[in-house]
Parts: structure tokens; C-alpha cells; sequence
């Protein structure tokens, strides 16, 4: 069995301090919500739908108490007065504003008692529906069940749905467990969640709760053919994160993008906004079972991997205490982590071992997230799929969880129905053929493989110590994390933060946080 | 407050065409959505890697019809050659009614079927002579055939109570084959032919082909070649009755015997008649 | 006693044609030896596996002009289609004479160098506003132009004296990148594009020439642009004055504006004279 | 450092019986000669060239003896007498023969004393000549070091000599250091070694002299400007062994494919014929300071790998001992060995670096050949890319010395330009990347891997045993190697084997034991 002698006291103090790091932040932002956040409860309200030239109703409401001065006291509470006052549900008073017909700030408030007791009321539909669909997950797991790890993860990325649906379902058939749907160049820096089935995409496929649907009906339909659950992916990140949440968990999406700082650090939005939205996204995301993948493979594909060792581990203590100030399970925290040492330097196998089994073992009961290499493949196919071929042994050897196929045409396209065939074909192969090596290889004591994980988790301490100093915002301004800086009041979506009043009232994020800490209703482990 | 870049509507569509859409006849390279005609390729140009190289790579591949050639990768690999690897979009349809697919006729029939259809045509086994012949060595495809162990856990024509194999193993003249096929009164000659460079295998085949019509033995046995470059197609052209390729398994060829020698047995009695 | 299977003589040459011989105008592939054409294919036909498949590949690869198609493999990847592999030969050769390869204009000078003739020119730094436009977040290849550190051990253009480089970052409107190099009346705009799906980046980077005329600006800047998909050729097409691709090093492109500004600097006086 | 835990009493057993086993060959072998054996010698003494209807002239010289009955004394002492006898060359002798000016069985015997000193003079030029061949080798692998192991082998086969020549030198700049020229289909049996450039071959090119020149000058010219030296290998096997030796030891050829039992098993030359052959050929390559590559890597193709482990160390126990026999020293036995198990099966990857790894330590002086998979490679090239990746990691992880590259193409044509390029830089990407990960892992005590090799090499033993009992000649005739059966009285070449006359001198062979047993003129250790 492959394991590194790690210090453990180290360790410790890692994750002391990174509770620390993040309990910091989560204390600055108790007083702030984000419009994101208020759109999401007027989902949970069942606000859905789009006005005539394309606004979603969410942003209608939202905008309109934006614009009202009245957004700080949350959306639930003037949404719920005003189905009270006019007698119409939430969605009905939604198309009202839309068509001008009201303004929901200027209506007679119904007493507290009421309103609150109708805010709580017009959301628990859905919290219902989120945990049936959690149920229904669950129920086809044990019936359908996915016996190997690591499991294959692919993407589609065709920009139209219809034709996502279709790859993806051949991609289960050649041997895919998980299929992501990956979104569309720039979908990250739309402050609204588009709407319905679209076939038109770049590099991607946008997020809807229509594309959504028709790919878990798809693949639904596939695993009960297979006889293996086929696990569904999309992003929850950028300035919907918490919106995006909410469809994912209402479609039995199964897996979500979703990372404490990536929006701050490769999308330049907003720092509070980010992690306003990534708290309560995750907070939805713990509720409905989902697991999420954090970000770490951008930080080493930004910067040289070599060195960006301690920046990916520091962020995963981050990310990892964020997630579990969500209400996360560590079966719900697929922490990321990429193969992306440049090839043409010595030992890059070796360091990419030592990295990949010190992330296992440093997070034993988290399905890492394993990134294949991106950065150093160039147009000749067959050497990136050679390049894979190690990325793939790694993987099996190191006992990761979520395994995400690499492309041999990662530098040319997106993926081609062959390019899934073949670097399915690869990585099935190299599961077969390498499942038991790991348990039969030993790591030698004292030798590079120590080292070199030794040195990168004092070094990540380190980092983190001078974060903890510094304090997580201030860190980010010096651009401690993958050489980008980012001022505290700048950024996309920074508008779109706003401080509570004392009147605020969120009845989404009171039911999720009893939901979570009720035991019996909480998420079960990882079926694998 | 605005809400960030504004709204835009994403194209909405009922039910946008995906490529589950039945498939018509006629058919383009199928990539990233149905028929938008991909094709990769690589091949190695004897130009020294730079611009000029670069441009007759994209030519070579506008000479094969394909469209927005794409140079993914050039490598120099010596000797002023360059090296590369390019995509672009086939736009010519291939049509498949137009398509003319040349197979051996017969349908698979399970053991106790293909000894008992001989055994009622001949009423005495089937005599198969096989050989890997010329100089080629490879024995392997051959053997997968013939001998009882089979292929794939598909037991070879030994194991069949209606076959008896002889078996001359590799690098037989076609002289010895012919001189063996006449001496056991062979129904069948199975030749295999795995080495093709230089196209070494036509030559050779079309000298057994000569050998047994010199000796009147060409219409006295089904005359059967195989190998991981031979299709029904080329078999036939080469005069052989059926040719097998990769993947073939011993109870593919013992179906086809079986019918081939059943046929022929019912036309020589209606010529007989 | 004889000496086993009798003597065979080789065929003997004084001098046979090797594939070193000197390249002449017309060329093919080079595999096994000199033009004999060998071209390795890979595609997806959504016929389902089988006989007909094989012969649509076969198919599609003559409407490629490939002699002698051959299916190396076949395999069924779901939803009715099939995933091929072949090689064929390509008989029709690339007339090399005839291809015209599009190249900016310059040579490749030292950091010196350029610094040197750039403040001759300018007797001021060139300014330099660079961008990844429009949706696209790849700053990668933007940044190791740009930035000090820049690409493959070679400095970007911060290192040199010579020019004051603005860089904007990733996904920047068009408009955004107008105004700046307007602000600080730049000298060159360098736009990165790296998604290339469903072409987003002609649209992008046509309406960025667009905007930069209605503004007037168009003449007034040496206009550039790169990233992996893009050629000196596809540039130019597009209304650019440069292109760059895959490996670029800063120093060519720092070689290109120096020379190219050298140029205007010249045409601009004689026009003034 | 990887290393298998090992039975040193099964390992000094399976030693001693294998002496055993091929002392007792090698005794039933010394009254015999072979036509090849005399050809060889005929060669020593100068003959070469073909008559005007291409015959070589060593056969027209031996065929000639053979026909008069006079070859049971041996080449040598006719062909000197004839010598003294005409006051003419050895050559000389031999066209007269072949004019049908004179039957040299018939001259005047010219004196036992005379015609000894005439036929050890007529020889000693090629030996010296071959000594100084030794020596420039040894001269260039210092001026020109090969630094890195393993060596990369690649093999050109395009049929023409002129166009390996420049694919030999195109893959030497590749990244290749071991060229092989392979044999066109056929060559092995034909009695007579073809003369001459060709241009014509099938699936490899012919086997001449002049062609080694080529070659050699070719390779010589490209060392020179990479600095580092590229080895020439060809096959000293079939019905002309030693005649090949010779010429490949002249041509200072570094390797040579040379294997005991070879001929036998996959190309039914007759059994006394290939003993006799193999040793009298393998004094030649000892004295030349040559490589023999032996072919157990047969025995993986032919039967299903994953079953030929035993058979495959009993003949490479065999081979090692014949070789000592003949005079290689440990550092000139390059022992075959493959990575050919299904790769359908599961822990694949365990068995081959099981396997590879017992081979190297059984064996630790001798410079495994290792070579990749063939049998399992279909059409799909980029697979087989990928199943050579596993290859060559194993050799890595290994230590191997000579590691024959797997090409993607190996299921469809012998290598194209293209295709070598790839391999190497595949495998030269294996050989930076995992360099010393081998150093750095340990294999579990007790694991998967230990108990397969144990198992292999007990199964070893009994192999070794039972073909003691039997003696090797009834062994091969019951199938015990590759399943294939042998009759000692039948074969290809039988009829060129004869029992040797109390007359009988070979000149050459007590030239070769005598410089083999001096120390100082033994070829050094290899360079590497
Ligand atoms: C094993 C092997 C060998 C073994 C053969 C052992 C043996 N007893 O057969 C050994 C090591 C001896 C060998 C030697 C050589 N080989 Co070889 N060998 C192979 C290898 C790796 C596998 C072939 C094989 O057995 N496949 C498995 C069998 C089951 O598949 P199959 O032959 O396709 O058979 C199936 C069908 O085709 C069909 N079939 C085949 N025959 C018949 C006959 C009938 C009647 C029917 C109905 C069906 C049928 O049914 C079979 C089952 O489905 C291939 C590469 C590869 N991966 O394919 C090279 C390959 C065939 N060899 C090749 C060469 C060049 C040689 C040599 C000439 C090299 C040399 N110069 O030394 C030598 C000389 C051999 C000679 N004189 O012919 C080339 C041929 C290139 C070409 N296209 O011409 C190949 C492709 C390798 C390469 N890329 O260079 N080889
Ligand atoms: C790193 C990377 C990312 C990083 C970018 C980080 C960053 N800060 O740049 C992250 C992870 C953020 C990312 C995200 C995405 N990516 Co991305 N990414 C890559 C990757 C792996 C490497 C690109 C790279 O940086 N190469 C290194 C640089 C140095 O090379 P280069 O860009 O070619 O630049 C050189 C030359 O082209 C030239 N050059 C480039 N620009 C300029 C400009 C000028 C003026 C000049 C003179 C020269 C020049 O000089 C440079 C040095 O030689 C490629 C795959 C690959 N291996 O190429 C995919 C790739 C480019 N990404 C792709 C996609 C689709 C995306 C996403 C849209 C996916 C999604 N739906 O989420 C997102 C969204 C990004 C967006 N909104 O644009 C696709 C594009 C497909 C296509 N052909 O359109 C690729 C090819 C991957 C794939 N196969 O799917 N990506
Ligand atoms: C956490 C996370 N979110 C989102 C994305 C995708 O980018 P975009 O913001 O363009 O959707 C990535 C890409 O790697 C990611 O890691
Ligand atoms: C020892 C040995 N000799 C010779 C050969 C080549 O075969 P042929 O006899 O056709 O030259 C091989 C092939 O693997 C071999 O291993």
C-alpha cells in the first residue's frame, strides 16, 4: 500500500489554522447577502420562468427591491407580504412586477408573524422536493450501483443540449460513470441563469434547469440500461452559484463545480461576493447530497505546477473548512487536485506521485478530484495520450475517486465522440491492469517521494500561516494564490452585494441549517 | 442596481436536431455534432518543418477534400521531413445505398447444425487442408482456425466432428499445399497470408490460384484465404471462393463451409439430374 | 550434398534511390519510404459497425483521393456509429512552387537590437495595449508575450526598454480595448483569441477591426493578434496587420513591431516630404 | 529500489541443471560440423564474393568438398592444401572451383604440418581484423558515450538498404541508440548468405555484407555528429548463423539476435544443425565483443503469455549457459524477455513488472532485451500507444538495459518514419519522467508481485528438471518449449550437418577459444 510518512502534527496545525483562515471570513460576511442569494430564495419560493424578451423572473423580482431599496431585508420577506396582500403566489406576484402592475415595496405589511410564517411556508415545497430527489439518488444508487473506482468522468461540450444528451449517453455506454456538461465561454459573468433548452454554445453548453433535466432524463434512462448510475455534473460558480445550486439539487444533478475562491481568483468577481454566494450554494449542494469539485487544478495550470504545490494544498484546508462550515460531509468534498508537472522536466512521474498520494492522504475520506494534464499537451495527440496514460496510473495507483478523463485533442477542441471512445478505452484499461499495483508497491522511506511531499506541506503551512497574519481578503490583494491579485471592493458583481438590514430574513438558509444538523436527514455516505 | 452584463436571451429552441435523428443515407465524418464531417489525419511530408512545410501540409489536406485544414501539430523528425497531425472537414457524403459490400453467404450456425448439415451432404468429414504459405511464418490466425483450442473461446474446426484438418503449418510452398490437397482428395484449402508488405501476399496468392487450375484442382475445392489484410472482396478478385479478415472465428469459417459444400453438393445434382 | 532450398540471387544494385535524395518541387507523404503516400486517417461514421461501415470508410476515404484504403480498425462507440482508423495513399503530390505562405514581414533581432531601433524611431517607448477579448478568459498566451517573465525561458515585452506594455487581462470587451488604446494613444494593440468552437473568435475579432475604423483608429495602430488557432494568413483575412501562432516567442513579435513601426516611420516621412 | 524477494537455492538449482543440460547438448554436439560452420571458415580465410550466377563462393567452395566427400575434415585443411598446392589465394582456389578449372579433393597433399600453418595463416587476417574492429568500438563508446539507460532499440525494415540508412539516421537523431536492420521474410532459410547492396525485401531487408557496411558507415557518420554512439544490430540465426556472425563481427555490428534453440522451435531448422551453429557463431560474436539478443520474447507471442513465464526462464537459463559455453562474458548476454500479457486481463500491469523484474534479478549482469508488445495490439494505434506506455514503464521501473520500442503500428505495417518518431519520443519521455522512480518504491513483502514471481520460478525449476531427465533433444521432441514438437533427425539444414573425420581442423575455432580464454584480449565491460 502506497503511503507516505507525513508528518502529522503538521497537519494538525494546517487545518487549525485554515479553520481559523475561514472561520474569519465567514464572521465578516454574516452581515451580507448577495442579490444571487435573493434569487435563489425566490426560486425556492417557485419564482421560475422568463418575462417576454428573455428576463428571468427571479431577476425581476430581485432587481425590483433592488431598485426599491428594499432588497436588504431579503426577498422572502416582501415576497411573501405581498402573495399575502394581493391574494397570488409567489411566481404570479413575480410576472405582476414584470408587467409593472405593482410595486411590492408600497404594500400594507401583513404582520410579521404572518409574513414570516408565509415565507417559510412558500419555500418548503422545494426543500421537499430536494430531499426526494436526494431519496431517489440514493434508491437508484444501491439499485444501479457503480462498483470500481476511480470513476471515468468526461465532458460534453457541444453547445447543444440535444447533442449533449446523445454523447453523453455514448459516453456511458463506452464506460463513462460521471458526465459533466461543461457551460459555455463567459456563462460565468452572467448575473442570471438563462432559461430553457438552448442548442447554441462556445466551448460549452450554457447551465439551464431545462438542459438539466433532459440530461438526467437522458442519462437516467442510460444507467438503467447499464445497470450503473451515471452521475450528472455542471458548475455551480460565477455569479449564480447559489441559483445554479438550486437547479442542480431540484434535477438530481449529482456533482457541482463549486470553489471558495475561484470566481475571486480566475473570474475577477467580487470577494464578498464570492464567498457570500459560495456558502449558501454549498449549503443547498449539502442538502441535496450533491457532491462538489473545488478548484485546485487551475492554480497548476496558471502557474508552474512544480512550485504550486503549497498554494493547491493551502487551498484545499481553505476550501475544505469552508465546505464543512456548509454543512458539507467529507464525502461530499471533492477537493481538486491536477496532473500538470510539465513533461519535458526529470522525475515529473515521480513528483506527480508524491503530490497526488499526499492530497489522498491528507484528506482520506474526501473523493478527491483528479484533474488530467491540460497545459502541456499540444497538437500531437498521440503523446497526449501517452501523457494520460501516466495521469491514469497515477490515479489508480494513488486510489482517487473522481477520476476526470484526460483528452488526447485537449489542445485542439473539445471533445470529439472518438476522443471520449478512445481515452475511455485508456483509462478503463489502465484501471484493469494497475488496480492492485498501489497495494502492492511501497513508498521507500526517506526517499523522493517523502521529500518531496515532506517540503511541500511545510511549505503549505507556511503559506498558510502568512494568509492566517494577513487575513484571507488581504491575502488575495497581495496575490498569495496563483499570482493574481484582486482589491476587496473590486471585482464583477460587486453591486450586486449588499449588507442586511435588521430586518432581514432568509427562511432557505434557517431550514437547510436545521436540515443539515438533523442527522437522520442528512445526506447518507458515498455509495462506490 | 443593474443585474451585472444585462440580460441576454439564450437561443431557446423546442427541439434542437441532435444526432440521434435517424440517419439518412447519406453520411459525413461525425465529430463534435452529426455530419460535420471531421477527419484527423497525419502523415509526414519530406519538407524541412517551418512555414513552407506548414502550407504544403494544408495543402496536401485541401487535396484530399477536406475543408479549414487544420495543422494541430508539426514536428521536424529529421532528414528535412516534417511530421504532422491536422484536422479538417470532410465535405463530400459517402453514400451508402451506392455502396456495394462484397460478403461470403452464409449464416451462422451453431456446431451440432454445421456436423450435422455435412454429415448429411457428405456422409463422411469434410477434408480441410490449411497452411500458412510462401514464407510467411505466421501461424498464429491460421491455427486460431484449424486447431481444437480455437480462438476467443471459439473452438477451432478440429473440434468439430465433421471437419478432418490437416494442419501444414507455416511457410509451405504452394507446390507442397497443392501436392498435399491432392493426395487427401481436399474439400477445402484454407490459406493464411499475414505478411503483406510490398504486397508480397498478392503475388503469392495468385500463384496457388495458377498452381491448382494447372492441376484441375481449382474447381474440386473451396478455395478459402484469410489473413488481418484480407477482405471478401479482394478474395474474390484473387479467385478464391471467400476470404476472411481480423476477428474471424473458427465457427464463421466451419458456417460457411458447411453451406459452400452443401450448395455446390445440391447444383452437381441438379446438374447431375 | 546441396545446399538447402538452392541459392537465390538478391537483387543487387549499384546505387538504389534513397529517400535522401534531394526533394524535388512535387511531394507526398513520406512513410515507409520516399512519396509512396502513406496517410493515416481517423473518423467517425454513424453507421452502425459492420460490413457496410467498413465499406462507407472505405468510401469516405476514396472520396479523399487515398489509393489502396485500408480499415485498420473498426469499433463500434455507441449510438449507431463507428470510430475508423485507415491508411491510404495519397497519389495527387503538393506542388511546392505553387504554395504561396503568407509571413509577416521581419527578421529576428536581439533585445538590443530592437530596443536600439525602436528609440531611433520613436525617441519614446512604443506603447503596447494588449487584451484577451470578447468571452475569452486565456490570458496564457497573452501573458507570455507580454509579461516580464515571458515564454520558453525568452522575456516578454516589459523586459524591453523600448516599450510601455499595457495589459487589460482576460475576457475584455472590444469596446473596452478601443477606449483604452485610445486613453493612451497606443501604438499597437495585441488581442489574444484561444477559444476558437463554432468559429466565436472571427466574429470577435472582425468586430473589433470594425469598431477600431468607425473610431478612425485603425490606420494609427499596428494591429495583431494570436493564439493557437491563428495564422499570419487568417490575420491578414481578418483586416489584422500581423498573426501569430503556436510558440511564439515575445522577441518575434517584438522584432515584427519594431521593424513594422521602422517601416511606417519611413513611409510617413517620405509622404511628409 | 524494486526487488523481488527470491529463493537463492531455486535460482542456484535451476543453474546447475541448466549447466547440466547444455554441457551434455554441447558433448553429443563435438564430433560434429555443419556446411555453415565450414562456410564460416571458408570466410575467415577470405572467400568471398559470388559467381556470374550469384552462388557465394563459400558455398561453391564447401558444396564442392561436400560433393567429393571430403568435407568431414573440414574446410580448412582442403582449401590450404589447395592453397600450397596451386600457389593460389583462398579465393583464388574458390573461383577455380566454381569455373570447374579443379577438384581440389584431389591435389597433392602437400604435408600435415604445411597445411596446419597454412590454414591458421590463411585466417589470422580476419582475426586480426576483427580484434581491431573490438577495439574501434571500445574507442568510440569512449569518445562517443551512450549515457542513459535503457538504450533505446529501434528497427528499420523498409527492404531497401539505402532508404534504412536514412531512417537509421533519422531515428538515431530521434533519440534512438540501438538500430536494427531486420531480415526480409525468408532469409532464415536460405543456406547462403545473399551478397551485395538489395533494394528489395519483404517486411525487412537482406542480410549482406555489403548492406552492414552501409549501415555502419551510416550510423558511424550520425554517432559522430550526436556524440553519442549508435549501435548496429542484425540476426546471427537461421541456416547461416555463424557465416552472419562473421560478417556482422567485420562489420563491427554491436548486436547480434542469436538464439540457442531459436531455428529449432520457430523455424524448424534441424536440431543438430542449430546447436552446432549457435555455438561455433556465438565464439565469433564473443571474440567480436558483440551482443547476442536471444529470443525467449518467441515463446510470449506464440503461447499465451501470461502461462510461458517458466518456459521463458528455463530457456533463458539454457541460453545463458550455451552462451558461457561459447565464451560471452555476462555483460555480452542480452537475454530476451517481453511485455506480451493480455491486456484484457486484470492486474496486467502486477504480472509484466513481476515478470520483468525476476528476469533482471536473476540475471543482474546481463543486459536484458526487452521488448514490447506485439500480439495484443489490434488496429487502434492509439491504444497500442498507450499499452507501450505501460512497456515502457516497466523497463524503467526495471532497469532494463535494451529496450526494443513498441510502435503504435505494430498490428499494421513495420514501422513508418512517422511511427518511430513517436515511439521514441514516447519512451524517451518514460525514461525522464519515471528515471528514478524505481529507486524510490519497494515491493510489498509478501504481495501479489512476490508470490507470482516465486510461483513462475518453482515452476521453473520443475521445467528444468523434467527437461534434464529427458535431455534437451527429447524435450523439444515432446513440445516442452512453445508447444512446439521437433524430430532431432528432422528439420530444415539436416543435410548440412556431418560428423567430423579424425582429420577434422578448424583452424579459426582454436583461434577463438585461445583469444577468448586470454584475459587481456577479452572484450571489456560494457560502456554505458
Ligand atoms: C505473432 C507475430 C509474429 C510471430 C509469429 C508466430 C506464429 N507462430 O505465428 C513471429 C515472432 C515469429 C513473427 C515474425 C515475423 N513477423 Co510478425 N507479427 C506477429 C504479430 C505480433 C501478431 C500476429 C498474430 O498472430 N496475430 C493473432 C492472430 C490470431 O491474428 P490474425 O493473424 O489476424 O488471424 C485472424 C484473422 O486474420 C483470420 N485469419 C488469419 N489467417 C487465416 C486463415 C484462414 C484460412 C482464415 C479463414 C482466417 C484467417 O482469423 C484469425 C483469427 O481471427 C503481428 C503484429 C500484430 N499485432 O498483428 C506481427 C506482424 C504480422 N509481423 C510482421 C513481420 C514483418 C514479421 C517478420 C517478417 C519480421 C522480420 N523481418 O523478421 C517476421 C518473419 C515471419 C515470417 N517469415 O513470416 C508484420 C507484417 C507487416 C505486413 N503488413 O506485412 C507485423 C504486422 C508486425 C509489424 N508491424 O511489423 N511475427
Ligand atoms: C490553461 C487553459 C485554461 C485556463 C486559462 C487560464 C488562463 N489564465 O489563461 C482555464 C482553466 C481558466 C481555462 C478555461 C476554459 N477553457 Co481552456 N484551456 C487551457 C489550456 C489547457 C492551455 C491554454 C494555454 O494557456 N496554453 C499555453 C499558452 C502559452 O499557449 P497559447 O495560448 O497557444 O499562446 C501562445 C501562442 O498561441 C501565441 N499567442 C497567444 N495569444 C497571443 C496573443 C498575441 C498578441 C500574440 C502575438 C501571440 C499570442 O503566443 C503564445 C506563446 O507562444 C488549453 C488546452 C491546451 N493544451 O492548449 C485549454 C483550451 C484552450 N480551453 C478551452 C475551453 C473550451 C475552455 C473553457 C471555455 C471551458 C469551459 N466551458 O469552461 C473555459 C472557459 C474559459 C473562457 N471563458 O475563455 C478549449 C478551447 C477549444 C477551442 N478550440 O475553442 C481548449 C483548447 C481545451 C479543450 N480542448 O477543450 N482554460
Ligand atoms: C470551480 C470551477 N468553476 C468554474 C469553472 C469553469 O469556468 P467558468 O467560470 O468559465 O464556468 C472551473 C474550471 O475549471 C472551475 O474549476
Ligand atoms: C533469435 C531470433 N532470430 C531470428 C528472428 C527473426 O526471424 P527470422 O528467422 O525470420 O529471421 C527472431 C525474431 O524474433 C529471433 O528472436
Amino acid at each position: 500500500m502506497l503511503r507516505l510518512s507525513i508528518d502529522t502534527k503538521t497537519v494538525d496545525r494546517c487545518h487549525e489554522i485554515a479553520e481559523n483562515i475561514t472561520s474569519r471570513v465567514m464572521e465578516e460576511l454574516s452581515s451580507l447577502s448577495t442579490v444571487a442569494i435573493e434569487r435563489t430564495v425566490a426560486r425556492f419560493a417557485g419564482v421560475d420562468g422568463v418575462t417576454p424578451d428573455g428576463v428571468p423572473l427571479p431577476n425581476v423580482l430581485v432587481d425590483h427591491l433592488a431598485e426599491k431599496g428594499k432588497i436588504h431585508d431579503g426577498v422572502a420577506v416582501h415576497l411573501a407580504n405581498a402573495c399575502l396582500a394581493l391574494g397570488k403566489t409567489p411566481v404570479q406576484v413575480s410576472r405582476m412586477i414584470a408587467g409593472g402592475e405593482t410595486d411590492i415595496s408600497t404594500l400594507e405589511w401583513q404582520g410579521t408573524e404572518e409574513v414570516t410564517r408565509k415565507a417559510r411556508e412558500m419555500c418548503r415545497d422545494s426543500l421537499d422536493k430536494i430531499r426526494a430527489r436526494r431519496a431517489e439518488r440514493e434508491a437508484l444508487l444501491e439499485e444501479l450501483p457503480v462498483t470500481q473506482t476511480p470513476w471515468l468522468y468526461v465532458i460534453c461540450a457541444t453547445g447543444n443540449i440535444h447533442e449533449d444528451a446523445v454523447q453523453g449517453k455514448m459516453a456511458a455506454a463506452q464506460g463513462a460513470d460521471v458526465i459533466a456538461v461543461i457551460r459555455s465561454t463567459g456563462q460565468s459573468l452572467l448575473d442570471f441563469v438563462p432559461h430553457g433548452l438552448t442548442t447554441e454554445g462556445f466551448g460549452g453548453t450554457y447551465a439551464t434547469q431545462a438542459n438539466f433535466r433532459l440530461m438526467r432524463e437522458a442519462l437516467d434512462e442510460k444507467s438503467r440500461k447499464l445497470g450503473r448510475y451515471v452521475r450528472l455534473v455542471n458548475y455551480c460558480s460565477g455569479l449564480c452559484m447559489p441559483e445554479i445550486a438550486y437547479i442542480g439539487a431540484v434535477e438530481r444533478l449529482d456533482m457541482m463545480l463549486n470553489d471558495a475562491m475561484y470566481g475571486i481568483l480566475f473570474r475577477d468577481i467580487n470577494m464578498e461576493r464570492t464567498f457570500a454566494d459560495q456558502n449558501f450554494s454549498r449549503m443547498i449542494n449539502a442538502y441535496a447530497g450533491i457532491i462538489i469539485n473545488t478548484g485546485e487544478d487551475n492554480y497548476l495550470t496558471t502557474v508552474d505546477a512544480f512550485n504550486a504545490g503549497p498554494s493547491v494544498l493551502a487551498s484545499q484546508f481553505m476550501n475544505y473548512h469552508f465546505a464543512k462550515k456548509a454543512g458539507l460531509r467529507d464525502e461530499q468534498i471533492g477537493l481538486g487536485h491536477a496532473f500538470e508537472i510539465d513533461p519535458a522536466i526529470e522525475d515529473s512521474l515521480s513528483y506527480e506521485l508524491a503530490m497526488a498520494l499526499l492530497v489522498r492522504q491528507l484528506f482520506p475520506d474526501c473523493p478527491v478530484k483528479y484533474m488530467p494534464p491540460t497545459v502541456h499537451k499540444k497538437g500531437d495527440i498521440f503523446s497526449a495520450h501517452v501523457l494520460d496514460s501516466n495521469f491514469n496510473l497515477v490515479s489508480v495507483l494513488t486510489g482517487q475517486t473522481i477520476h476526470l478523463v484526460g483528452m488526447l485533442t485537449e489542445a485542439i477542441h473539445t471533445p470529439l465522440v472518438q476522443d471520449r471512445y478512445l481515452s475511455i478505452k485508456s483509462a478503463a484499461y489502465m484501471r484493469r491492469a494497475a488496480q492492485n499495483l498501489g497495494h502492492n508497491l511501497e513508498i521507500k522511506r526517506g526517499g523522493l517521494l517523502d521529500t518531496r511531499a515532506a517540503s511541500i506541506l511545510d511549505d503549505t503551512l507556511k503559506l498558510l500561516r502568512e494568509v492566517n497574519e494577513k487575513g484571507l481578503f488581504a491575502a488575495i490583494t497581495e496575490g498569495v494564490f496563483a499570482g493574481v491579485k484582486r482589491l476587496r471592493t473590486g471585482g464583477k458583481g460587486r453591486e450586486g452585494v449588499f449588507k442586511k438590514s435588521r430586518w432581514y430574513f432568509n427562511p432557505v438558509e434557517e431550514d437547510l441549517r436545521a436540515g443539515l444538523s438533523d442527522r437522520s436527514q442528512a445526506p447518507g455516505p458515498i455509495q462506490d | 442596481m443593474e443585474t451585472g452584463i444585462g440580460h441576454r436571451n439564450c437561443q431557446v429552441t423546442s427541439g434542437g436536431r441532435a444526432s440521434s435523428a435517424p440517419h439518412s443515407d447519406l453520411v459525413l465524418p461525425y465529430g463534435d455534432e452529426l455530419n460535420d464531417g471531421l477527419m484527423q489525419v497525419s502523415f509526414t511530408l519530406p519538407v524541412a518543418a517551418g512555414a513552407l512545410a506548414e502550407e504544403a501540409a494544408r495543402q496536401a489536406m485541401k487535396l484530399m477534400g477536406l475543408e479549414d485544414p487544420q495543422v494541430a501539430e508539426a514536428a521536424a523528425i529529421g532528414n528535412n521531413a516534417t511530421f504532422f497531425i491536422g484536422y479538417g472537414r470532410l465535405t463530400r457524403p459517402v453514400e451508402l445505398s451506392k455502396l456495394r459490400v462484397a460478403k461470403p453467404m452464409w449464416q451462422e450456425l451453431d456446431q451440432g447444425t454445421i456436423n450435422r448439415l455435412l454429415q448429411e451432404t457428405l456422409a463422411r468429414p469434410l477434408v480441410v487442408v490449411g497452411a500458412a504459405t510462401g514464407q510467411d511464418a505466421h501461424t498464429l490466425g491460421l491455427d486460431a482456425i484449424l486447431n481444437y483450442k480455437g480462438f476467443a473461446g471459439n473452438r477451432g474446426l478440429e473440434a468439430y466432428s465433421a471437419f478432418k484438418v490437416v494442419n501444414m503449418g507455416s511457410q509451405v510452398p504452394n507446390e507442397s499445399l497443392v501436392a498435399k490437397a491432392r493426395e487427401l482428395t481436399a474439400d477445402a484449402i484454407l490459406v493464411s497470408q499475414v505478411v503483406t508488405e510490398r504486397n508480397v501476399h498478392l503475388a503469392n496468392l495468385t500463384n496457388l490460384v495458377e498452381l491448382l487450375e494447372a492441376e484441375g484442382l481449382r474447381d474440386k475445392v473451396v478455395l478459402v484465404v484469410g489473413g488481418p489484410r484480407i477482405t471478401h472482396a479482394l478474395a474474390v478478385e484473387l479467385g478464391y471462393d471467400a476470404g476472411f479478415g481480423p476477428g474471424t472465428r473458427p465457427q464463421d469459417v466451419a458456417s460457411y463451409l458447411a453451406q459452400e459444400i452443401a450448395r455446390r453438393h445440391v447444383e452437381l445434382g441438379h446438374l447431375h439430374e
